[in-house]
């Protein structure tokens, strides 16, 4: 792709130079500890699914039983595979009923039985890991049998609540053209320390994601999939205080992209930075053997802070996604990092604006399916303003090959959508693919002129920015309320309770399995997709 | 028209969730909105017609003052209004769809001789496209135009046509039918235009005796095809009209089957 | 809420034309549109729902199927609805407007102390730009917010904040108001939620006595100011809230005016 | 200005050259004839006003009473005014209401009393020609006191058919930013053969063009050019049978720009091809010495015929009309040159074929003030769709620098425009122009790509055609269906009992004293006008 924005090559190597430096003591810090829901998710994995009478699924139950008595400074594998065999319990959900109900003796064994318990626990997660690896074959397969749509994809949110009311209207919104149905999760869920079962009806703003949901979804776009002769993916949120887990369990129900962000639970959920980066490396790790694309959420920063004043902390942000997801082995076809046009419309040469940023991160990121973000901030009552707005915005993502498009509402300042709004929105986006789809050859910033020097400034600001938080330190920035103007202290927010020092002799069968790297290194779309995003 | 028997079904809009009844609705009002009291008396007055819609709740999501005297105002909110399909009537095509073929075959044998339509914009409409689109060979929405008819002689006197011009012209050509077009609906000049024409036919037919004036047939995308009676015509076409249609009915009305009874459309007929 | 009077005066909704009550609608409702046997109906259930909303003439201008279940409409048509703006009520703001210095200078002379604000947005809301808006020495509208105010102590617990928390970390700091903000209005989580906080804030205080509680404001753009009484809360500010006017009705309420006399909102300023 | 299309100026000259053959056998035509509207329009510049009880004109009375008895051959003016001497009747009125009630004989003069009749004839004429001069005078004044807006000029109709309607409806339009506003003529009035009197309440979705109604809205608009700080234009149409004279009363009453078509009478309202011919070219006279800037009707051509088939339609069409209106005396700056976003917003690469259309037009004529019209045809009662589409639109008009936005009404498809039709219309080219109104510096169309091969077509295509009507005569090819696919032969249509062959001798003192040029050369806004039209 040929710059249209006459970058310099050198500022782009240093600013991600600096991002590798602020992101590797993270890194560190992230390999010495593990938290409760990693250990919860290599026992989803390992195949322990279901919940007590009260709903607490059998993970939390074992994984609680199991800290009480030894702590998970070992990893929960260890005891849990040791006290299987020790106990002779069937399968893990007996030893976590046992558990539950204070039968089960916990210790860290050592030598044979600690071999015994090892290679156990390895087989048990081979199996997931199996299961996993079936599902993005199944994906490939699907994709290979079928279409793949070309990019932009076009994403679309439900957010109805209700599991049963949602399939409807996901396949509504796949047969008027969306490619990507992402189901939004209920405002609680991200606080929840656990994944809650079963099909749900229930959510506030948003459906509860559970495995259930997850397949229940999956399936309904199989078969829409198979009736438009085009794959529609499923996104959902691997995210809050569960993370690792739901990021086990989108790659068991093949999910095909994942929100995943180092930095979003911090910043808007307030839970414990130091919590978040150890969940979000192991969650990445998944991923990455899932073939998931993961979504970042730097758009969020826009809807705290100004867009224009903010606009490399976006980019900043950006580099450090990149850097944490390379670490944790997703390859550059997977790094759907986000980014928003939320702009104020009265500042004059907006869409310029616009333009300049959303150029800047194509050119930045090449290889990468971003993800762009429709108007929401200035999003007002007045819903025919907004569809304008939003046709601005889908005009700016084909102008600037953006890959993925999530489609913005005209009633995002009232309520969650409509069945309606849905529609009007697909008819936007597809007038505008269909219309202005191939001006982006005919888009050339004028040499020297306000979009190109716009976006040397971001660039500028994002390299003095990534200086100084590679020398200040990453956790400090975000103490100081860098990203999002919000302030979160390395010791504030929620879940730093579940954080644990790993001891000498942690086991994670999971983290070994992932590391280890991909069995099977074919059938992946990752040629297509990364064909596809180099090619435009 | 006739009731379509559909199972008595009660339905409420839908927004995001059955039965949640939420609309959408915009209107302006003569009310300023410029000091905050008047902000606040200008939404309470929004409230009070949406209430009065039926709207409960409603909310006001947008108001603008236009000038100093009106503004305009967005409401979304619940209707409680229940929709009973069993009470929605259907106009029923009371005519077959036929294909080219059968619509001359059936003049042929029907009428014995070509039928004749005069077509034309009456009063001061201009707005050709629609009612060319039904006799132009062209046609439109893939289907040939009413010149295309072998069986059919088409007169097409175009825009802007007085109506004496038009009831002169008719009788000279010997319309059987003649199909009158009205775009422009301000100060329902459609109505009006429609009525005069309808009555200059009238009027100018022998007092008594058998109908003794063409088929009339208007045509254009604000009328309400169950208006007929109101306007003295004999049929309305209203928006999204193909030429197939307004052939097989003109076929259906002035060819009859043989055999078939005739009606008192038929009987317009006679007079060519 | 008084009745403000204004001349009596009756308006309709204006297309182009005074008076010709046009108004624009527009609703999905759970029909199909696929077959011309459906489109009519659907067409019809419309005009029903547009009829029973007041709209006579009425006219479906667009009609959508969307997947095999539902039809989107946009209608116009005219209401014959009257608004009398003589029977618009409007809420009239029971307390003046100050600026940062009289607001200090009433809090210093009424109340002698600081005045303590405790804030957060309640339950699973993490919408915090809002309540943020208000308390934030950035503030809103070109307003600094209440922690410029040299006598009001803030303490802005930010997100998601459970309301036995609240009412704990509100005892604790000595809170004389509490603010809270609602934002997601989902099934009502707006209301539910606050109720559950202003219940909680009473449960916790002493059976007996005088009110004993902090003065309980909530906020967020769904809210309609008139509903503070059903919510249990003091008071409720909408859409658009500037800090200004929350500092001026917090001194207002929490340190009156001397010689004022007191009123039920000032009592509640007692416990503090 | 660079060209982006790399259009090869050979080609662009022999378009001209091939306009100039095609249009020169017409304007002989137009030389050798006068109407009956072009001498009622002499009557009404010497100073004719008024109607009898039935509402009837003097000037139609005096000019059918001429004609009737001494036909109009030798023009109006030389009877008429010898009449006045030899009845001795006080003024025009006096001898029309005579004439009117059969009272007067008239006569074609010879020898000194031709040359007295023509003295005072002159004389009469001058006077009202001053009058235009001081209107245009006035009108420089008052921009040069006032601000001119910069371009696109947004421009806007009103149409209730009501004056006192309008006029609220019209500032309030202008204080929402509207540049020009036009007031649509009742549905009926191009037909009929006189010009209504006085002020109007009673039109079909328009108000009658009648100089009250003129005088009153410039009156408005003043008033609020004033409150606002720029100078508001008035337009109205000087088409239809009595084009002659409502060019005359827009110039008397400082009308800012007229509808004017040298064919939209002859295709869109069925007038006959001959007459209307003649008119225009007298009308344009008038116009180049009001300083009026004409608008031409070629947008109309793509309501009937298709935008894509007949682009090239549009292309000769201006280049006819460019033709005609310089030979009539008009300056460059002055040629608001027609044209319109019409193509079906279902044809794929819609919006980039409607640039390629629009940056051939802005390329074609550099220094014309070009209107361009929003999309009509594919307005449908989808009032979102719709105004999406006048977006685009929008946004195609500031990207190719188009000098007028005719602005586009979201509820195009259903009714005249309510005034928060016009209200949202106005929020929509506001936030365009101001969030992408400096596009168009980065929009370079690909060399060789879809746009410019597509805007070279158009160019081929327009050549071709205008050598076919060169060779085969333009009242041929009218006849023949070439423009908006609508058949009218010379011999058809209305008025051709209007048209008169003017005898040796034929004298019009208006058309000498127009022919004469401009008395006064300074003042004008022509300066300014081809500055900005040049600059941008
Ligand atoms: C094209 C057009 C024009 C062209 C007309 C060219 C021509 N030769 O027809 C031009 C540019 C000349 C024009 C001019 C004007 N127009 Co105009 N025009 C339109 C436009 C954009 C499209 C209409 C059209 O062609 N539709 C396509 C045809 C195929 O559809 P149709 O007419 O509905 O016909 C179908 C059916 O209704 C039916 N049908 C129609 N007639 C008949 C007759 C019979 C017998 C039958 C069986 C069926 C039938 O079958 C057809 C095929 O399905 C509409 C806006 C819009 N998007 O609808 C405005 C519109 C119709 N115009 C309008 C106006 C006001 C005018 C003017 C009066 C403006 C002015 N004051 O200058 C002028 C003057 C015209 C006049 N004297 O009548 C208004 C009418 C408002 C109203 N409801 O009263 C509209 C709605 C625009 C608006 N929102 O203001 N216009
Ligand atoms: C920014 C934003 C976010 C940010 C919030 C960041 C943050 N730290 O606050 C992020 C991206 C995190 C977010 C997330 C979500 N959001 Co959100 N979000 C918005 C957005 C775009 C703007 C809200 C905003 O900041 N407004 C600006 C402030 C200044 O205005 P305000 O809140 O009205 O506050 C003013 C007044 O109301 C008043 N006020 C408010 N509170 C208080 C309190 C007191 C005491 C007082 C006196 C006054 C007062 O004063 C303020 C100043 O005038 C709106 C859409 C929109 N355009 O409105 C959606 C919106 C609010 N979000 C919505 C949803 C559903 C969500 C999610 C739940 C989606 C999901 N399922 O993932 C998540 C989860 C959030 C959660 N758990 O609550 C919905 C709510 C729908 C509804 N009505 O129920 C909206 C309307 C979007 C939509 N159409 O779907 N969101
Ligand atoms: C990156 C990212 N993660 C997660 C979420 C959803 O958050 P939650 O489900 O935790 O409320 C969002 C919402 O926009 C997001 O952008
Ligand atoms: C060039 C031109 N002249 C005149 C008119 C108006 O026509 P009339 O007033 O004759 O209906 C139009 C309408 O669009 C036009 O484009």
């Amino acid at each position: 792709m040929k710059s249209k924005l006459n970058l310099d090559p050198e500022k782009v190597r240093l600013a991600r130079e600096l991002a590798r430096r602020a992101g590797e003591p993270v890194t560190e810090l992230a390999t010495a500890h593990t938290t409760a829901s990693i250990e919860r998710a290599v026992l989803r994995i390992a195949g322990l699914d279901g919940a007590d009478q009260d709903g607490m699924p059998w993970v939390n139950r074992l994984a609680d039983a199991v800290r009480e008595s030894v702590g998970l400074a070992h990893g929960v594998a260890l005891p849990a595979w040791d006290a299987l065999v020790a106990g002779g319990y069937p399968d893990l959900r007996t030893l976590a009923e046992q558990a539950a109900a204070g039968q089960v003796k916990f210790r860290i064994p050592g030598g044979s039985e600690a071999a015994a318990a090892r290679e156990l626990a390895v087989r048990s997660v081979a199996a997931g890991v199996a299961t996993i690896d079936a599902q993005r074959a199944r994906r490939t397969r699907m994709i290979g049998d079928l279409a793949d749509p070309p990019q932009p994809w076009i994403y679309l949110i439900v957010a109805t609540g209700d599991i049963y009311e949602d399939i409807p209207q996901a396949q509504a919104a796949a047969r008027e053209s969306a490619d990507v149905i992402a189901v939004i999760r209920s405002t609680g869920q991200s606080l929840l320390d656990y994944v809650p079962e079963g099909a749900t009806r229930e959510g506030y703003a948003g459906t509860y994601a559970t495995r259930e949901n997850f397949r229940l979804m999956r399936a309904a776009l199989d078969e829409t999939s198979r009736e438009l002769g085009r794959y529609v993916r499923l996104t959902n949120y691997a995210s809050g205080l569960c993370m690792p887990e739901i990021a086990a369990l989108a790659g068991l129900e093949r999910l095909d992209m994942m929100l995943n962000d180092c930095m979003y639970g911090i910043i808007f959920r307030d839970i414990n930075p130091v919590r978040t980066f150890i969940d979000q490396r192991f969650s990445r790790q998944v991923h990455a053997r899932a073939g998931i694309v993961i979504n970042t959420g730097e758009d969020n920063y826009l809807t705290t802070a100004d867009p224009v004043d903010a606009a490399h902390t976006v980019v900043v942000s950006q580099l450090l996604n990149e850097y944490f997801a390379l670490e944790a082995g997703l390859e550059t076809w997977q790094l759907g990092l986000g980014h928003a046009f939320e702009i104020n419309p009265a500042v004059p040469d907006s869409f310029l604006l616009e333009l300049a940023h959303a150029q800047l991160v194509r050119e930045l990121f090449p290889g990468a399916p971003l993800k762009y973000m429709p108007p929401t901030k200035h999003m007002t009552g007045n819903v025919f303003a907004g569809y304008l707005l939003d046709a601005f915005f889908n005009l700016c993502g084909v102008m600037t090959d953006q890959s993925i498009l999530l489609i913005g509402m005209m009633t995002e300042g009232i309520h969650t959508p409509f069945l309606s709004d849905r529609d009007l929105a697909l008819e936007n986006v597809r007038y505008v693919r269909d219309a202005a789809g191939r001006l982006g050859e005919s888009f050339v910033p004028a040499p020297g002129g306000f979009i190109e020097q716009r976006a040397k400034q971001v660039l500028g600001d994002s390299v003095a920015l990534l200086r100084r938080i590679s020398e200040e330190g990453l956790l400090t920035a975000i103490a100081a309320g860098t990203f999002g103007i919000t302030r979160r202290p390395a010791d504030g927010g929620r879940g730093l309770d579940g954080v644990i020092s790993r001891a000498d002799g942690y086991f994670n069968p999971a983290s070994e399995i992932l590391e280890a790297g991909t069995g099977d290194a074919g059938g992946e779309p990752a040629a297509s997709l990364s064909e596809t995003g180099a090619s435009r | 028209m006739t009731a379509n028997p559909v199972t008595a079904n009660i339905v409420r809009p839908y927004g995001d969730t059955t039965g949640d009844g939420r609309i959408q609705v915009s209107f302006t009002l003569p009310v300023p909105y410029g000091t905050p009291a008047d902000k606040a008396r200008a939404e309470g007055a929004a409230m009070q017609l949406a209430g009065k819609m039926g709207l409960e709740p409603a909310m006001v999501v947008h108001a603008k003052g236009m000038g100093p005297d009106y503004t305009f105002f967005i409401v979304y909110g619940r209707v409680s209004h229940l929709v009973d399909l069993s009470q929605v009537t259907v106009t029923e095509r009371e005519f077959p769809l036929l294909s080219p073929a059968e619509v001359n075959l059936r003049i042929r044998a029907g009428l014995g001789r070509k039928l004749v339509v005069v077509g034309a914009c009456i009063g001061t409409d201009a707005h050709t496209v629609g009612i060319d689109a039904i006799l132009n060979v062209k046609g439109h929405s893939g289907e040939k135009g009413l010149e295309y008819y072998r069986e059919i002689r088409v007169v097409n006197l175009g825009s802007q046509v007085a109506v004496p011009d038009l009831v002169a012209r008719s009788a000279a050509e010997g319309a059987d039918a003649v199909l009158v077009s009205q775009v422009v609906t301000q100060r329902e000049a459609h109505i009006t235009n429609a009525q005069e024409m309808s009555a200059a036919f009238r009027a100018a037919a022998p007092e008594s005796g058998p109908r003794n004036w063409p088929l009339l047939v208007v045509g254009g995308p604000r009328f309400d095809p169950s208006m007929a009676a109101g306007l003295g015509v004999d049929k309305i076409f209203g928006k999204g009209t193909t030429p197939g249609e307004v052939a097989s009915y003109l076929a259906y009305a002035l060819a009859p089957d043989s055999g078939a009874a005739a009606d008192a459309d038929q009987e317009a007929g006679a007079s060519a």
